[in-house]
């Protein structure tokens, strides 16, 4: 049968693909074609099965229905990702992350109901492994897996969804480490119990089912909106294992290598996100000093030194007479929307003469490369956009620094502090500038929740107010100056 | 002895499995943390391939078994989703990642 | 179609080498150039892997073909000499790295 | 069978030691626990092979014989490793290499007699691929590009052992490249034939393999001495492809997996060892600038400027009521065998309270690390060895570089001459110091064959010969002084 043997040439190259794709992300300059490279591969492993595989290579039956479900889902996965904004990314993400996770969970019902229908344990065996004994266990154990990976990873994600979009607030239950542990436990022993056989019939799969849900829900509830990126990367290898899955259900190699690519991948990106914040996973997952905590820790704020007021008329001032000027944009200005505002001092500036650069953290704002998105989009050239290593040695040089809604990336702590949460972790080091604005709307702490003495260095002016809000009343300054 | 029979079985997705883990380790360790954004959807995009699992679930389901007609069709649509949303966003992110001329 | 019946006899040996083709480019992709000696070394040492088809060879020749028994004994020694020669000078020369104490 | 699978598991664990093992040599910390576990593998596998694997997991026949085998194999092995001097290392290494290309040709004629014997064509099949038609030639394939390679891998890695080891001379025959074309063709044409099943018997396998020989002797005769270990790594990757072959041929994962790893690995480190010379493969292969016409090339010296000669006491005087000496070690001081006089020269000058360096570039010497071993050898401490990124902002601190037996990796050119074949090589920026001290032999070029500019510097002073000699000088001077 040739068509089978093409559609296995097929599943091989968008293996390769795959590889390949992922491997040019890794360079800014080849990330684009790596993306359309694992998408070309992606077309071709899908049209394949449908034309070429079943019986005798004729393709799939149902294939109106097939066509029709991929039109449906191309014409609404375009329309949403072509509309989010730039700063909606993350919670995008993670919701087609879910719809995967969704989709594994399905296989696994669907396979399941043939299973039983097919006159349940016996009959499924050479389907998988092609001997007599324990064959139909390993097929419902790999349904079982699939099923509960995809259920978590399409709840959890759907939370993850919803806490970027501030619809979800984070919640911890009392005892919650107990709960969730009841709640999984459970999934796993009927899980167990039926792949053994000790247990049988369609209503303890959907109770799994049901457990899987609560349990992705409970997982991610409690954990800071701040922490999402790092949980949709987990929850993102979790869909890439469901999907290695059905790799393996299906004898299929390229949802097996597709799978545990993402599976592997996703795990270790997982990883180096959480080491690049300076912190360990389980401090993530547990939330050490996540999201909620930040309000509390702000509260014993004020505890040293005083601070500087400064108007915005002095600041325009300082800059349009500098040289130099170094912003440093962090979640604040993410949050007001002011990127279009800043691009517009900039150049204002730059006409004046003035060297204005940005100063790029890379954990500034809460995903990663979230200035570089944010700004690209507000059109600022790449090549003022610098990263941390180039720019700490130009601190120096520079007049005035504008720090407008960062904090933690600027807090000198991490150098000195080594009782502080996030010392370690390399920051801009804007202290060597002469004069330091920071803009901000108080005194309050940002995403680590801890004090910044920087704030009340005699070189640092505060300048409170939405970002937003001030870098307009700034222009305009600097435009009747 | 059960656990040398299943090696001895599945060998071959054993080594695959390995090696891939590697490769995806490999892979993802000398990343620049800016990229950590789009890297993640484009690996989110990557396991939409479970899209054809569903494919082969609706595929073979009976004309006139609508339960699974209609569950296959909607993990098709779901799988679509998390594929065709994951590459047009991740295109979109690295977009912004492009240098541009002044 | 004879290359397509080629690919599909030995598509998971093709699958493995495809993966650790990649699997090696990554792994060396990121040496420092002080550790290529010692990384050319190991390297010799792991693919006097060769022995092990030259102990089958030995092992299943007849007890009475000599030229057989003599020629496999030669390759045994002289797989063995690169196993073990390879490794030993590896580990000499990367014992040359490691940091002294003053 | 439970030894079959217990051999199974034993070769997967083996394959990913070479993988880890690999990967853990990418850091110095953790190179030699890397090599350690590949050579646990390694033994697992061997042992394993002799002990389970065969008809019944009953090990081998000729166990004695095997054992025997290995025995004297290690004692050689272990003996000639231990023995050889550092600076002789990789003609070891070549040496090594060439022992595995001559196992895996051997290996291929075992097979070949073996397929004769047992009737030729016909009975092979079930061995490889276990279908009724192409699985002879499939076999016959397989065994001749083990041969081919193994052979050409064998012989190569003399000439390039005796090169190293200065027994053998550069030398190019009239019309090489054809004639290289000529043999090579020959032995693919001969083995293309009998696959094909066009030729037949015993005779032509042999002329192929003496084909293969000459081809390897051909292809690295005329390749500069100082080019060797990109040749020997190229050669280290065809081994692992030869290895690769037999894993095909006896359907054996290990050696499959340890043969591709090398072959792929091998490759990627001969371009990247090129890389770091700023060179090509190709340009080393045929020759461009390597060791034959660096003679002619230096013939063309003096060409502009004086020079300024200095004597050892005037340096001596130097280094001694200087703040800091930095040290630049070539190839002149791993020839002269001056290392150890050079660490002697370090310790004085250090007791007399001056701040001594070295300066590493990562391709002084003919191979990478020479220095690293070479110092090491003589136990300079490891942190006054300094990496060329680290040492190259110190030079403007320092009071006196000395250039011992360094040529290319201080030439300006590099930065300043495009023209020059070495321009853009990273390079030791030695003028950057207030005065800089040469000691070579004479005006002579250096591996690349080309003018240094730096010598005519006013800041320089060249002290003429034998590096061991004009060391052992200074270390005198100093004591005196
Ligand atoms: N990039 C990532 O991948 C990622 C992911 C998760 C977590 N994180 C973490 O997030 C932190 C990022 O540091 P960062 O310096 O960018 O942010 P930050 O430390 O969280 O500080 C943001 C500051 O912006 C101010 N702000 C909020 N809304 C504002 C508005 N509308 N106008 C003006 N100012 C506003 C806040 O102060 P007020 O309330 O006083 O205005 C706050 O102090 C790091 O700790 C990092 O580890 C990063
Ligand atoms: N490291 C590697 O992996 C590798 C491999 C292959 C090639 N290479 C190439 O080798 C070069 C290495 O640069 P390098 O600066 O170390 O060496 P170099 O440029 O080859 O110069 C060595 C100098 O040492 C002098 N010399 C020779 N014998 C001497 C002795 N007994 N006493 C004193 N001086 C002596 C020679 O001049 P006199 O004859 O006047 O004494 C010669 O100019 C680079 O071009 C590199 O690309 C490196």
């Amino acid at each position: 049968m040739m068509q089978t043997q093409i559609l296995e040439l097929l599943y091989l190259l968008a293996s390769v693909s795959f590889v390949l794709g992922l491997k040019w992300m890794n360079h800014p300059d080849s990330a684009r074609r790596g993306n359309l490279l694992a998408a070309v591969g992606m077309t071709l492993a899908v049209f394949g099965t449908i034309f070429l595989a079943g019986e005798g290579g004729s393709g799939m039956s149902n294939k109106g229905i097939i066509l029709l479900g991929l039109v449906i889902g191309t014409a609404i996965g375009t329309v949403m990702a072509r509309r989010v904004k730039m700063t909606g990314m993350p919670q995008m993400v993670s919701f087609f992350n879910g719809m995967g996770g969704a989709c594994a969970a399905l296989i696994s019902i669907l396979e399941f109901r043939e299973m039983q229908h097919a006159g349940g344990v016996e009959h499924a065996i050479e389907l998988v492994t092609g001997s007599a004994d324990g064959g139909s266990a390993m097929k419902l154990l790999i349904i079982f897996a699939g099923l509960i990976i995809g259920a978590v990873s399409f709840s959890g994600s759907i939370i993850a969804y919803g806490k970027l979009e501030d619809k979800i607030k984070d919640r911890v239950l009392p005892m919650q480490q107990l709960v969730n542990l009841l709640v999984f436990g459970g999934a796993l022993a009927i899980a167990g119990l039926m792949v053994g056989g000790q247990l049988e019939g369609t209503l303890w799969l959907y109770i799994t089912l049901g457990l899987a849900l609560v349990y992705g829900i409970l997982f991610v509830l409690p954990i800071g909106g701040a922490d999402m990126p790092v949980v949709i990367s987990l929850l993102n290898s979790f869909t890439g294992v469901a999907a290695a899955c059905g790799g393996f259900l299906y004898d299929n190699n390229v949802m097996l290598m597709g799978g545990v690519l993402v599976g592997s991948a996703g795990t270790i990106l997982t990883v180096v996100m959480c080491n690049a914040m300076n912190r360990s996973l389980t401090n993530v997952l547990i939330g050490n000093f996540g999201g909620n905590k930040g309000g509390a820790a702000a509260a014993k704020s004020g505890s040293g030194g005083t601070i500087r007021e400064v108007s915005a008329t002095d600041v325009a001032i300082m800059m349009k007479y500098g040289q130099k000027v170094i912003i440093v944009p962090g979640y604040g200005l993410a949050v007001a929307q002011a990127q279009h505002v800043c691009h517009e001092l900039e150049e204002l500036l730059e006409k004046e003469g003035v060297e204005v650069k940005y100063a790029i953290h890379p954990v500034a704002g809460r995903m990663p490369g979230h200035m570089n998105v944010l700004l690209a989009e507000s059109n600022v050239s790449y090549d003022k956009l610098v990263e941390m290593e180039h720019i700490n040695p130009e601190f120096n040089t520079c007049d005035v620094v504008l720090v407008v809604g960062a904090n933690d990336v600027v807090n000198p702590a991490a150098k000195s502090d080594p009782s502080s949460p996030i010392y370690g972790m390399p920051i801009l080091e804007v202290e060597n500038a002469r004069q330091v604005i920071v803009m901000k709307r108080s005194m309050k702490a940002g995403y680590a929740g801890i004090e910044n003495e920087l704030f009340y260095q005699p070189k640092t002016g505060m300048l409170f107010g939405d970002a937003k809000a001030t870098l307009t009343k700034l222009v305009n300054e600097v435009k009747t100056l | 002895m059960q656990i040398l029979e299943f090696i001895h079985e599945h060998i071959t997705y054993i080594y695959l499995i390995v090696l891939m883990i590697f490769v995806g380790i490999e892979l993802i360790s000398h990343v620049p943390s800016v990229l950590h954004t789009p890297l993640m959807s484009g690996a989110n995009a990557i396991h939409g391939v479970v899209l054809i699992g569903a494919i082969i679930v609706l595929g073979k389901a009976p004309e006139d078994d609508y339960l699974s007609l209609g569950l296959g069709f909607v993990g098709v649509v779901l799988g679509t989703l998390n594929v065709v949303g994951g590459f047009v966003v991740t295109d979109r992110m690295l977009d912004m990642f492009k240098k541009k001329k002044k």
